[in-house]
């Protein structure tokens, strides 16, 4: 791992691992789909999450064997789950009264923005022939007690992820509360950004050159 | 671990602070959680807000916390049944507030409350003393009334099973207001007869999801309000 | 039976049998406590009504017998009842979906007084020391498909209950469709109040001139 | 006597008019009345606005029906998914309109048209390109926009059982948009895979009571959506 190659900090899995470990026993979360959805494979040991899918489900579960699936117990991303003990089926409208109503502790999401007022741009390059598709963040965002952002730090041409103002159309106003990526946790406070910690080996220049907005020491 | 029981009425209610705002579940008798409302007179707070649909009778249960002058303000669509006098004559003296609310009404708003919308517009009560000092408007040139949410900082409500997840089923209409003062409540106590472990409920008849629920306490063989009344019982 | 006596007209139990043969088979309906409650009794053989009781039923039943009751199983106006095959509970929130969003199909309810533009009066007297009691019947008659009335044609002091304006407060304006007292059954239209039968024996000057607004001919 | 039950889809979809109003069930495959919406491409009915939270995958179902052109628009929250090209593709020729709405405030709108509730706030979408045009207010210092109800001359909706009074349980997360859509359109439609005499659900578990269904039909065993995608199946 180096602080100046490509493959600074945390690798999805550590980053992943290193968000699962702020997740208190007990909580009800709500996992977004692609890097998200790996925060569930690291939650350490002696703590119970209960996982919530918008389509319906609480008390979701990992993947069923193979064949032992049912295409009508699926997540939001659409992909068989299983149900664990204790788990409750609801509909729709009581499934976003959970989320609406401040119920669902914490929920992570990836990004393509975040700016440090703590708005979220992830739903949409706002391009003119893309077809729009918001599902449920945007209620999540609304409703949900903590939402975190998972995300590599830049984009794939090595434009920042953390911004001054979004350029893409928003998800949310002022709603996100912290990001984890490859180079660093970072808080969003009412002063701005502020580094919570750095990767094994990254240093704070190198997180600060790589974001597009003030980034405050701890 | 996940363990949302407690082992009795008394710690369930404990924390309940004087000024509270406490919905409290129930059809008359039907799903009044009357263990929980006796661990409250016993606890003390005052000068609660209630939010049910009736004020309850005799001298037990909700109408013994309103007996014992524990209670500031009721919010209700319905203070009045028969065996029905505390609530009356205390009303009569000035000595408690009382805000009337149609009974669908008063179900939309805490659902609302639970469901995080904080105003909804409804036909109910227009054109009606009860419409007084409410905006309305048209839509598709029918007049509806702007109605605001109720939250509360506690819920006492009963079931017949819950798991140690705090999912819930009730028993016959006894669920009335139980799901969604669940919702609309900062902390909310169940009061069961049955604690089963998790998966002892099947996850397609659960009612209220234990992420609405905080505090589970079994009460095997609740007593019955009527029974009480008829007996001529008070409490404490 | 008598047009000039104190018992001219129907009884109870024919104003409710009257009542009943106005309701199609397969109707959901809402009987408000008292003289309402007497329908039931008369639904014609062949026809099946489901009956909702906003605390939570559909499908209720006829009282228990004796002593195989539950006191968790009661209709709106506290008694016990029973839930018939086919039954369904719900939750309060849930009920009044049903009353307001025009799911059930009638609602017979008492009156103090109907007015001929269809204002009900039936939860107050208004008087500063009586206890005010709304109960459900404000969105009853506001959500229901069709609000019928079922009363005594005037108070017991002989006061007309149907007015030309309610004097009590209102429980909602415009929202009864038909009244049936033991002299007559009266539509309210857009005209005002219209005959649509007179009880036997009864002429129809007899009830105009104890209706205290304009009484149209069928 | 009650009865609901409609011997079959064909029947069940028979006045389905050009111009309607359809809500159509499901997330993704889970809980899509394929049956039903496969009877509906077959009677033709054109123009339709269709209200569902996804357009379909492959050619069968409901994208097959848009395939087929009848519908003049779509309200829904994620018209794209994995192996959905009917519907970009239309959208993109300027064949289907589009109303997007968040997820949450789609189920809301439809509830609310259920429970008679004309107009609610909420606080998803605020300060996004969704609030454009939209009525913004202030509830206690924070900011929710205004959302009318959605109603629908019909809904098409898939069930597990239900008996003939149009009682309905659902399977899993096949649940999703089915018991509001049923609250919320004119003649509600649900296939079913069991049948069973009134009695046969608990009472106490039944999700969608028979008071929203108008109409149940039994499909004993329905077409997997993924399974005929994964095969290349087109529809009709």
């Amino acid at each position: 791992m180096s602080t100046h190659g490509e493959e600074a900090g945390w690798t999805r899995d550590e980053m992943a691992r290193r968000l699962a470990l702020d997740i208190p026993n007990g909580s009800y979360v709500n996992l977004g789909i692609g890097i998200p959805e790996l925060v569930a494979r690291f939650v350490p040991e002696g703590r119970t999450l209960i996982y919530h899918t918008e389509n319906g489900l609480l008390g979701m579960g990992p993947s069923p064997a193979p064949d032992a699936g049912d295409p009508e117990l699926i997540n939001a991303g659409k992909r068989q789950v299983t149900a664990l003990p204790g788990a409750a089926y609801f509909h729709h409208a009581d499934s976003f009264a959970m989320i609406r109503g401040g119920h669902i502790d914490l929920c992570v999401l990836g990004a393509m923005q975040v700016a440090c007022n703590g708005d979220l741009a992830n739903w949409s390059t706002g391009e003119p022939d893309a077809i729009p598709a918001v599902g449920g963040a945007m209620d999540l965002v609304a409703g949900v007690k903590s939402v975190y952002v998972i995300t590599q730090h830049c984009t794939k041409t090595g434009e920042p992820k953390l911004v001054e103002r979004c350029t893409y159309p928003l998800t949310g106003r002022g709603v996100i509360n912290r990001v984890y990526t490859e180079l660093a946790v970072i808080d969003v406070t009412p002063e701005g950004f502020r580094l919570v910690e750095l990767a094994p080996g990254v240093e704070f220049e190198y997180v600060k050159e790589r974001t597009a907005a003030p980034l405050l020491r701890r | 671990m996940i363990d949302k029981r407690v082992q009795d009425p008394t710690r369930a209610v404990a924390d309940i602070h004087d000024g509270a705002t406490v919905m409290i579940g129930g059809f008359g008798e039907a799903g009044s959680p009357i263990e929980l409302i006796h661990a409250l007179i016993d606890h003390g707070a005052r000068g609660l807000t209630v939010i049910s649909n009736n004020t309850g009778s005799g001298e037990v249960g909700l109408a013994a916390l309103l007996k014992a002058q524990r209670v500031a303000k009721v919010v209700c669509s319905f203070p009045r049944t028969a065996n029905s006098t505390v609530f009356p004559e205390l009303y009569r003296q000035g000595k408690v507030e009382l805000e009337l609310v149609p009974q669908g009404t008063l179900a939309e708003r805490i659902r609302a409350g639970g469901a995080g919308v904080p105003a909804f517009y409804t036909p109910a009560a227009v054109g009606t003393p009860l419409a007084e000092g409410k905006e309305s408007r048209l839509f598709d040139g029918k007049e509806y009334l702007l109605e605001r949410w109720l939250r509360a900082d506690f819920a006492l409500i009963k079931g017949r099973r819950a798991d140690r997840f705090g999912n819930v089923v009730y028993n016959k209409t006894a669920r009335n207001f139980g799901p969604i003062m669940a919702m609309a409540a900062g902390v909310t106590i169940v009061q069961v007869n049955t604690v089963v472990e998790p998966g002892g409920i099947d996850p397609e008849s659960v009612v209220t999801p234990g992420i609405f629920v905080d505090r589970v306490v079994e009460v095997a063989t609740p007593l019955h309000e009527s029974e009480l009344v008829a007996a001529g019982a008070t409490y404490p």
